[in-house]
């Protein structure tokens, strides 16, 4: 039985990440259009139906699937088809340490919502994401292409970069809830502060979130920081790619935006948590309670975590068509002389008030 | 149309008579045409023909100089010819209406000759050279001017009277 | 002479980013909610009279074209529909892009005297400059029928001869001005 | 000896010289339509009115003869404001036909338009009609409307060709140019009025409608129809692509200007005779392989010629191989044929005139009865004996390979002894029954297609230019000469320009400015 419910929860993780990012492959077309006064994707149909366009993630499918699989004459054909592969299994593996609920206790059985429960859980998730970087340089370099080489290699120069900002900056946040587990973080932020207040990451980490939020959007090579791409410019490490292997680099990029919403909901949102919501039902700060069946307060905190993280994703979504690319000069500086300092100015910040408050 | 043609003996003598008054044969020219004209009545091809022989000059030149004066005519013509100015001081004095009258009462456009071969009569649009009688014609030889539509009538009905009084 | 550009100097407050970076994604989720909404109103069949966008559904929706856009040509008929076109070869010669050919040949009648046998445009070199409806002096060829898509599996497909460009002589109607309007 | 000022420059012209052809020689050009240089003096159009001091009046230049201390000014405001007058006048009854016009790009009613144009008409009664676009001769269209009465082509019927087909019937507005009744426009040189009516009136039927002025290049050549050698203009497709005129490349033949030959003229024969360039050409060598004739390479085609050539010379010696060259060709390959069969072969066999061809129309003008532009040159440079004793001896099979340049040797009598040769090559540029009958047909280059020089029959010596290149693979006489040599081991030039500067010691370009004529005594005029 326990087992079922491992495999009940690697289910159902794995498919509302897929299906996000599938979402999101639409959504990315449909917003982009709507909000720049455009109509965007709406021509795929079933019987006539459209449904503002939303037929295309399945025309898509079917356009990847039956698309001339191209590999370069002179590329590494063995590298060439695994670096998609590695790029997508370790953005997928980093969720594996998130917990999009908390532990219930449900007909004499402890179901806790997290597909592995790391007590290292964020150093995991970091180390996977790193990981990542080989699929883009491996792909980069396997299409025997001077622009896919320059976009694998821009894509590591990033990461290398934004990597230590977003650790620097996560480290302020570890010594705010004195835990690497990123289940006891969400259990830390159901506290509340002044007795009312709850205790999101971003309420006491407002620097942090903000500049874990930049960098993790750097992670995930999008506008504004999408360099290694650069369409307009060297097209990136996919110039090579077509078919459903140009599919995964593309789906990657979108597990990986709905990773970094997932990490931001956890470390800054509250991750599952619902303000107020306790294991047996509401409990109002100001008094009053509203009782629950357990079933109910998972529901509700799963979805509560669905929804945070879908809104991010709306909004970094809302952030790569708004802004425009930094130039890669731009882009480092912003990183190294700027970001960087302000992570560790954050850790030293969030000593100091630890040590006050501590005393 | 006459196949040849030839000036009758008398008129050969009044045209050698016509050449000794010229330095050059080519300049008795308009004489000669006058005689053809007076003998025939009109010009025809084979008298160009002739007087190009006589006068040694290409025939085109002589073709040239009848159709540029408007007293010789190339076709055969009325007993009685009329002639309209239709000229600046003949138009705006009205020489349309002459003009109308004369194709009403003589039934045939201008350029034509009426059935019975009486009359002929035809529009010339440069002047006749009797600008104080417009609008004027020509009948024969004889001016006659300040015209109205009555009084072509009348001239027409003068002329065909003397012809029955065997004027 | 160049010309001195004055350089607009940010304050600090829009230099530290931040601050415009939310006042730009309010306004394009401002446009994104705006839109939507027609967008899903429309689906259920309310606000017809509204657009969610300011693009045209090409090919349901077509675009009001300027009067004076040069589209695909036409030779135009005299009275008793025989084509305007003299075989004057003002067009031919002043075609920047050597497009049309013209044969002339001798019409029965005299007060015409010439005309084309043969007058073929390859639309797959012409550069639309329009030169061509510039230069005629019997106002014969124009460039105003309106229409943009003419496609061709071939290069000999793109040629159109005589009677291809006098099919569509007669003068088309301006176009209507699109009713709906942009959100 | 008058010296006259024209618009402040001084010149000193022969007694009896009119005022414009003073100001022509200071480089003045003064506009005109009825004054032609090579036709009497008529004073019709009253374009060319100067002013000049001590007149009262403007005065026409084309009748006024210089004199001493004459001032003339072609270009004050008196002057001016006459040619748009006249324009205006010569205008006022001319239809707006330029689009179908076949003179407009080089009609001098446009040109001088241009220039003194008043171009905002105030003519607002109806133009007078007159007959249009009829054919008046073989060659020639009249249009009576275009006309403006200038007379160049009436007094060149009367004076040139003397025929008097045409005349000015009518009078005032109603003028017209036409034929005499039943006489039509075809005497030999009925093609020149067409280059002297200054606009559109007269056009010819041949080039009607074929081709805009404007798309024509020139170049400068010489007639090839008979061995008077008039100086022509070859007018050809130049900026127009070719397939749009349906290949034709030569369009038109004009003569060119030369005081001592053709002056201003040409016969119809030598004006329409250009078809042969653009027609029946042979355009690849032609091996005979069993029984047909079969296109081949040039390389394998000289080859067989010569190997034949070495069997019979080797076997026969200077006798076994006869050569037939042609006063069709031009000096230079007549200097290499001469060098090659003559000087170094040595052989005996060798003559250039048919004896059998047909003399054409001759009269005491420009046409002569020898239709061969070069007999002087064959003559001049030593050939002598006839095709006759040649084909002859072929025909008994003393001679092995004949080889025949131009001529058409096979009918009558000659194709009787043409039939006997053992192994004939025609080096030709037209299809004809002898290039049919030959065994190696090597197509050669058109006078249109290769430079060179003809002497005419008062032996002056003429250059023509080039024009077009040859036709598909045909090559140019004296490079397939050349190359023959090559393969038999001689070494021989191949351009008509070495060979013309081994012969007289100058350039083909230095002789005398445009391929005019090198005078018959001193031989040779820089």
């Amino acid at each position: 039985m326990e087992y079922a419910i491992d495999v009940g929860k690697v289910l159902f993780w794995f498919s509302s990440i897929m299906g996000l990012a599938s979402i999101l492959t639409w959504m990315e077309r449909k917003q982009s259009a709507v909000m720049q006064d455009r109509i965007g994707a709406n021509r795929a149909d079933i019987f006539g139906f459209r449904i503002l366009g939303l037929f295309h993630i399945i025309a898509d499918s079917i356009k990847m699937f039956t698309k001339q699989d191209f590999v370069p004459a002179q590329g590494n054909r063995i590298l060439h088809t695994v670096a998609p592969m590695i790029a997508l299994f370790f953005a997928l593996v980093g969720f594996a340490a998130v917990p999009f609920g908390g532990t219930y206790e449900i007909a004499g059985y402890t179901v806790s919502l997290q597909v592995l429960d790391l007590n290292v859980g964020l150093l995991f998730v970091f180390a996977m994401m790193s990981m990542g970087i080989y699929g883009f340089v491996l792909g980069g370099w396997a299409s025997a292409n001077n622009y896919a080489l320059l976009g694998g290699l821009r894509a590591s120069g990033q990461m290398i970069s934004y990597e230590i900002t977003m650790g620097a900056t996560v480290i302020g946040t570890i010594m705010v809830y004195g835990t690497l587990s990123l289940q006891q973080m969400n259990i830390a932020q159901g506290e509340l502060l002044f007795g009312w207040i709850p205790a999101w990451g971003i309420l006491l980490q407002p620097l942090g979130c903000i500049l874990f939020v930049t960098a993790a959007l750097a992670e995930t090579k999008r506008v504004p920081f999408d360099v290694p791409e650069g369409e307009s410019e060297i097209i990136g490490y996919f110039v090579e790619y077509s078919g459903m292997r140009f599919g995964m680099f593309f789906l990657t990029d979108f597990i990986e935006t709905v990773l970094a919403a997932v990490l931001t909901t956890t470390l800054f949102f509250g991750g599952w948590q619902v303000p107020y919501l306790y294991a047996g039902g509401f409990e109002f700060p100001w008094g009053g309670s509203f009782e629950l069946p357990v079933v109910a307060v998972m529901l509700l905190q799963v979805g509560a975590f669905m929804a945070k993280v879908f809104t991010l994703c709306f909004i970094f979504l809302l952030i790569r068509w708004t802004l425009p690319r930094f130039r890669w000069d731009q882009l480092m500086r912003l990183g190294w002389t700027i970001m960087l300092p302000l992570s560790i100015l954050n850790i030293v910040v969030t000593g100091v008030v630890l040590l006050i408050v501590g005393n | 149309m006459s196949a040849s043609f030839e000036f009758t003996p008398e008129n050969k003598k009044r045209f050698e008579e016509i050449l000794r008054r010229y330095p050059t044969k080519r300049a008795a020219m308009l004489p000669s045409l006058h005689l053809t004209q007076e003998q025939e009545g009109y010009i025809s091809p084979e008298a160009e023909q002739y007087i190009a022989d006589l006068l040694e000059v290409p025939v085109v030149d002589v073709r040239e100089v009848v159709s540029f004066y408007t007293m010789f005519t190339r076709n055969p013509l009325g007993k009685h010819h009329i002639r309209v100015c239709e000229s600046l001081s003949c138009w705006v004095r009205g020489s349309d209406e002459v003009k109308e009258t004369l194709e009403k009462e003589l039934g045939v456009e201008s350029g034509g000759i009426t059935e019975d071969g009486e009359y002929s009569w035809e529009v010339i649009p440069d002047c006749l050279g009797a600008c104080e009688l417009a609008p004027m014609l020509q009948l024969d030889g004889y001016f006659e001017g300040n015209l109205t539509r009555e009084k072509v009538v009348e001239l027409l009905k003068k002329q065909a009277a003397s012809k029955t009084s065997g004027k | 002479m160049a010309i001195k550009v004055e350089e607009k100097q940010l304050t600090l407050l829009e230099r530290l980013y931040v601050l415009e970076v939310v006042r730009g994604i309010a306004l394009t989720t401002g446009h994104f909610f705006r839109n939507m909404a027609v967008h899903i109103a429309r689906l259920f069949g309310l606000a017809k009279d509204k657009k969610g966008s300011t693009t045209f559904q090409y090919p349901e929706e077509r675009r009001p074209l300027a009067p004076r856009l040069r589209t695909l040509h036409r030779l135009t008929r005299r009275e008793d529909g025989a084509p305007r076109c003299v075989a004057c070869m003002m067009c031919e010669t002043v075609c920047p892009a050597h497009c049309i050919s013209i044969v002339a040949g001798e019409h029965p009648n005299p007060l015409i005297e010439k005309y084309p046998t043969r007058f073929d445009i390859d639309l797959g070199l012409c550069v639309f400059c329009g030169y061509c409806v510039e230069a005629c002096p019997e106002d014969a060829i124009r460039m105003d029928t309106g229409v943009l898509e003419f496609t061709s599996f071939s290069r000999e497909g793109m040629v159109y001869d005589l009677n291809k460009l006098l099919a569509r002589s007669e003068t088309p109607k301006p176009n209507e001005e699109s009713k709906v309007k942009t959100a | 000896m008058p010296t006259l000022t024209i618009d402040g420059q001084e010149v000193t012209v022969d007694a009896g010289t009119t005022v414009i052809q003073a100001a022509e020689q200071i480089g003045i050009n003064i506009p005109r339509y009825c004054y032609h240089p090579g036709l009497s003096l008529a004073g019709r159009c009253r374009m060319c009115l100067v002013e000049i001091e001590t007149f009262p009046n403007l005065q026409i230049a084309c009748y006024t003869r210089a004199q001493d201390e004459m001032v003339v000014s072609t270009t004050s405001e008196r002057v001016l404001s006459a040619r748009q007058s006249m324009l205006e006048f010569l205008l006022s009854n001319h239809p707006l036909d330029c689009p179908v016009c076949d003179q407009s790009g080089e009609c001098d009613l446009q040109n001088f338009y241009m220039d003194h144009g008043q171009y905002q008409s105030r003519f607002l009664e109806n133009k007078v009609k007159k007959k249009k676009a009829f054919p008046i001769g073989p060659h020639v269209i009249l249009d009576q409307e275009r006309c403006i009465l200038c007379t160049r082509c009436v007094r060149f019927t009367e004076e040139v060709s003397k025929s008097n087909e045409l005349g000015v019937f009518n009078r005032g507005s109603r003028s017209v140019i036409d034929l005499y009744p039943t006489k039509s426009l075809d005497n030999p040189y009925s093609g020149n009025v067409i280059d002297i009516c200054p606009v559109g009136a007269l056009t010819e039927r041949e080039f009607r409608f074929k081709c805009r002025v404007w798309y024509l290049a020139s170049q400068e050549s010489i007639c090839t129809g008979c061995s008077r050698g008039c100086n022509i203009s070859l007018d050809y497709n130049g900026s127009r692509r070719a397939y749009k005129a349906g290949g034709r490349r030569v369009m038109r033949i004009k003569p060119r200007y030369n005081p001592d030959i053709n002056k201003w003229w040409i016969c119809d024969e030598g004006r329409f005779g250009y078809g042969f360039i653009d027609t029946d050409r042979i355009e690849t060598p032609m091996q005979r392989t069993t029984s047909d004739l079969e296109p081949s390479d040039w390389d394998p085609a000289l080859a067989r010629v010569a190997e034949t050539v070495k069997a019979a010379y080797s076997e026969k010696g200077a006798n076994g191989v006869g050569v037939i060259v042609s006063p069709q060709l031009s000096n230079e390959e007549l200097l290499a044929c001469r060098e090659l069969f003559v000087e170094k072969m040595k052989l005996t066999n060798v003559a250039a005139l048919n004896p059998w061809e047909e003399p054409g129309e001759a009269d005491d003008f420009l046409r002569n009865a020898d239709r061969n532009p070069n007999t002087k040159g064959v003559e001049d440079l030593g050939y002598s004996g006839d095709a006759k004793a040649v084909l002859e001896k072929a025909a008994e099979g003393e001679i092995e390979v004949l080889i025949i340049f131009r001529h058409n040797l096979a009918d009558g009598e000659a194709g009787k002894l043409l039939e006997k040769a053992k192994f004939v090559v025609y080096v030709g540029t037209n299809w004809n029954a002898t290039a049919e009958r030959a065994h190696v047909v090597l197509p050669g280059a058109t006078h249109a297609e290769k430079d060179g020089t003809f002497t005419n029959f008062e032996g002056r010596v003429q250059r023509f230019k080039q024009a077009l290149l040859p036709i598909g693979d045909s090559r140019n006489d004296s490079q397939i000469i050349s190359e023959m040599a090559a393969k038999l081991g001689y070494s021989l030039p191949a351009s008509a320009d070495e060979i013309f500067e081994a012969w007289k010691g100058i350039s083909l370009d230095e002789l005398s400015g445009s391929g005019s004529s090198v005078d018959p005594d001193t031989a040779v005029q820089a």
